[in-house]
């Protein structure tokens, strides 16, 4: 493949940094850049036939209908769904983990009732979980992670029980950057009759996710991080699931009739989808799934592979950084702290050399407690990135800490 | 290295983020807090021993990056014996200094070097709650204090 | 105002519609065009300097964090409100009252409660507070509405009590067209310290809202019916009551610390923000607000006003065409019916001119009910309409009923 | 008057939208469903008499737009004395006759030209659920028979 071509499509990187540098972007698993094909649907959009969706006989809004619904296909195909009715579109991976919690789960969750996440998940796939056993007694099961970042799938097994009324989990940790094993995961949960919701948030830039072979019940990812706009996202859930459970919203857009007595529902999709939608937003995601499907599978995993391990290397090339988690199982995402110069001071010398990159807790206060670490540095990949990147990268962390030494 | 980062982690900073003269626990304190800035992992709990009308101790213990560490350090030695009335002020002129909006330049403020050194934290404004993030957590116990 | 300079800032207005014509524009209560300001806000987000905000202490996320909290700060000043902590950004109005019912009014609710809502409203703000009732046993009272689209006042002041937990009510129907009186309304509402709800989402784009002096609780409204984005809106809340309620969602960005035992919030507003926002969308508000600012107020109710009533005695001229509801405290929005055409069929015949209109029940079935008409045409003006546009739709009417005749 | 438009609008549909031949409830039925477009408010509801294992009399009732009118008004006509086993089919054949998406053309359908007439909704997208409407709801009542 060749990357300076797909990085042409990129205006971002055109330009300097305010520093007179080259932008070396390094925070792609907090969000990624987007190609000129996402911006220009946007603004085609909003400047050639603007209009509502849905309702509006005229042009453009049947237009914008037609267009919707395309990318509603494009979706269902991209994540290998059986049917257009189980892509619901919302604000994004934390906007749908909230709304599964709320209106599939919490309408059945009794006291003694279990919910199970693991100790990688986001603050998304963790406080709204943690909310609902507050509410409704229902008890928290942790699942472990190993020293390798791996979780322990023996200790699921043991704990998988009937009383388990939903298993979420995260598809790929946004710190350690390893992929958890989805697949075993609703094997062990079919079982127990578990259903399984995959945060999807990480993976979608970079690995192909197939629903079915997967086999969940749910999954949530942001547009934002695979290259689409901010502000929108998927729900996938399965037909008999979003059939059953009440609308994710009420409003305008998913009644049939209205009186001031009841209402009934639309169909699914629709019955989740109330009000007007993030029109500009679905159709950029409709071009962030062309852009990535006109990639090569092949040679997207290859060079993302290739580059992981060519960071892995330099980076524990450098004398007191250590890196969280193993390399097993590896996404392209990379955390780490280096001896004696705090995380935020490292990405305040990055910055000034143009490159961006991440410190903290990365919203998973309780991992990194888990690694007793306070905060680390987190490189993380696109397709975009190169080579000469992190070379970049490495000068920059061996300066900075020549300077504090 | 460019002048713009030296000027940031100038030898004041570095030197005071690693001295541990301020670091530690107090057997006898007046007030304690914890400054906790959410966004980055920052965190540090202040103690102060209040006797006579004014800071008798300061102490600082926790972690973080060097310019909140040497921000904790600073606090505590400039208002080390300083009286209760005048802290206040003294916490408010820290934080104009930091402050990329005051219209004031820092040298105009005070020429206290070692408060001067934070000043450059007006050029990194993400930095800005790494330098002021013990000194704003002091000033609300002192709006505490009085209210009560 | 001029307003040929006005409108030339709307790139939509350039191109000719599918059928050859010019886009005359009139469904601005479903949706309004974008100025150019606000797609090169977006645009230049998007390709110049992306990234998230909050987290991240390197250009360009140190530059968008500054920003959305400028635009936050406009929002206040645009709504008069006390303080930035009282403006919380949302999907948009559905969302926002959807999140009101659920984090605010539901954990209070009790059987023998009450909620009061109004004959006007739009689903958006009947169906949420409907499902409430079915959920707590609350009681919904409901507004009657006068022929004259205006509300019983009389009915209001009878009706509050102590037990009237919330009134939720909108600024200006959005099928009629009839300013409601909010001040007065707020003022009874005092008496019985009922919280008030405004849904604003039918007057930003014309009317200056000042939430002092109307003293309400809450109000909500969505940037695409203000020039600004789809998939972002606002909720204004009073400081002491988004204080005291249940975050909005739960996520990343919203908490202090975090552990698998207990999670705490951060202040407010950003306790009620989890999750990457819509960071494209609040940019592009913060233009659209700009946009408003910079027409005269005053100009622009007079060319809405003007607009209105040549509009309104144009269309009375046409026989049999009635006009749903008075003329009194009229926003730009009329809806009509025309005897033996139906609203749908109007609606194409419009379309082939390059007008476009809505025809249906807008999302107000129980007003169309009381008003005993199955649907209707509704038509709406911003400030790039012009008489011109009128004279157009009025010979489109015209040459219809000579088809259908 | 466009031709776009006066092909859609064919005197078919506008004579058939206004003759009340089929308008009306029936005193004896063995089908009755409605046909319901939430998005304009559009609402039929259809009454069928099967007899001798055929539709022997149906009528139509409601409100919604001529095309969607004259659609219903031409369902009744269409299927009146059509045995149950082509039903389907003729159902299947209007819904395709309608459809954008169909690679075959209209004449290549059908020859009868009261039904043609609706061919013109091709070009109109967003005027199909209103030449399709109670046809599609019947084909659903259809597989609702068929399941039980
Ligand atoms: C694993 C994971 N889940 C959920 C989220 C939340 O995504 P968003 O902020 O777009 O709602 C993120 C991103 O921050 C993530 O990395
Ligand atoms: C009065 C009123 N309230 C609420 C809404 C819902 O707004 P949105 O669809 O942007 O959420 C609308 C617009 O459709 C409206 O006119």
């Amino acid at each position: 493949m060749d990357i300076d071509q797909v990085k042409s499509q990129f205006p971002i990187f055109r330009q300097k940094t305010p520093t007179g540098k080259d932008l070396i972007y390094l925070d792609n698993a907090a969000t990624s850049q987007k190609p000129q094909s996402v911006i220009d649907a946007i603004t085609n959009y909003y400047s050639k036939e603007y209009s509502t969706v849905g309702r509006g006989a005229y042009w453009p809004a049947n237009v914008n209908t037609v267009k919707i619904n395309q990318v509603r296909s494009k979706v269902k195909n991209f994540l290998n769904a059986q049917s257009e009715k189980e892509i619901v579109f919302t604000a994004g991976a934390t906007d749908g983990i909230n709304k599964i919690a709320r209106s599939f789960l919490a309408p059945k969750l009794k006291s003694g009732d279990v919910i199970m996440i693991s100790q990688v998940e986001h603050h998304a796939n963790l406080i709204p979980w943690q909310e609902l056993c507050k509410a409704y007694g229902t008890e928290l099961l942790v699942i472990p992670v190993l020293e390798s970042g791996h979780l322990d799938y023996e200790w699921i097994k043991q704990n998988l029980s009937e009383r388990v009324k939903l298993l979420a989990l995260s598809a790929c940790s946004n710190v350690l950057g390893i992929k958890n094993d989805i697949k075993r995961i609703t094997t062990m949960a079919e079982v127990t009759q578990t259903p399984v919701l995959v945060d999807a948030a990480q993976v979608l830039s970079h690995n192909r996710v197939d629903v079915q072979e997967w086999n969940c019940d749910f999954l949530v990812f942001s547009a934002h991080k695979m290259f689409g706009p901010t502000g929108v996202g998927v729900v996938y859930g399965k037909q008999s699931l979003f059939n059953e459970m009440k609308p994710f919203n009420y409003g305008g857009g998913i009644v049939k009739e209205v009186t001031f007595e009841a209402s009934n529902y639309q169909d699914i999709p629709h019955k989740h989808e109330a009000g007007t939608p993030n029109i500009a937003g679905v159709l950029g995601l409709g071009a962030a799934i062309e852009f990535i499907k006109q990639l090569s599978q092949n040679e997207t995993d290859t060079h993302l592979e290739e580059l992981t391990n060519y960071a892995l290397s330099s980076l524990k090339a450098i004398n007191g950084l250590k890196i969280m988690g193993g390399e097993q199982d590896k996404a392209p995402v990379i955390s780490f702290t280096i001896d004696g110069i705090h995380p935020h001071d490292i990405s305040t010398f990055l910055n000034e050399e143009g490159i961006c990159v991440r410190a903290g807790h990365h919203c998973a206060q309780p991992l990194l407690q888990r690694f007793e670490v306070p905060a680390s540095v987190r490189v993380s990949f696109a397709i975009y990135n190169t080579k000469s990147d992190i070379d970049k990268l490495v000068m920059a962390l061996l300066k900075t800490q020549a300077f504090f030494s | 290295m460019n002048e713009r980062l030296k000027s940031l982690y100038q030898t004041v900073i570095l030197q005071k983020s690693r001295e541990d003269k301020y670091v530690g626990k107090l057997n006898d304190f007046s007030l304690e807090f914890r400054a906790y800035n959410p966004m980055c992992g920052d965190q540090f709990d202040l103690q102060i021993l209040i006797e006579d009308n004014s800071f008798k101790c300061l102490k600082y213990s926790g972690s973080g990056c060097s310019i909140s560490r040497a921000s904790a350090a600073v606090l505590c030695e400039h208002l080390q014996g300083v009286e209760l009335d005048t802290v206040r002020q003294k916490v408010e002129l820290f934080l104009e200094l930091v402050d990329a909006d005051s219209d004031k330049q820092p040298e105009e403020l005070t020429d206290d070097e070692n408060l001067l050194a934070f000043a450059a934290a007006r050029e990194f404004p993400e930095r800005k709650t790494c330098a002021d993030l013990s000194w704003k957590e002091l000033l609300n116990q002192l709006d505490t204090l009085n209210q009560s």
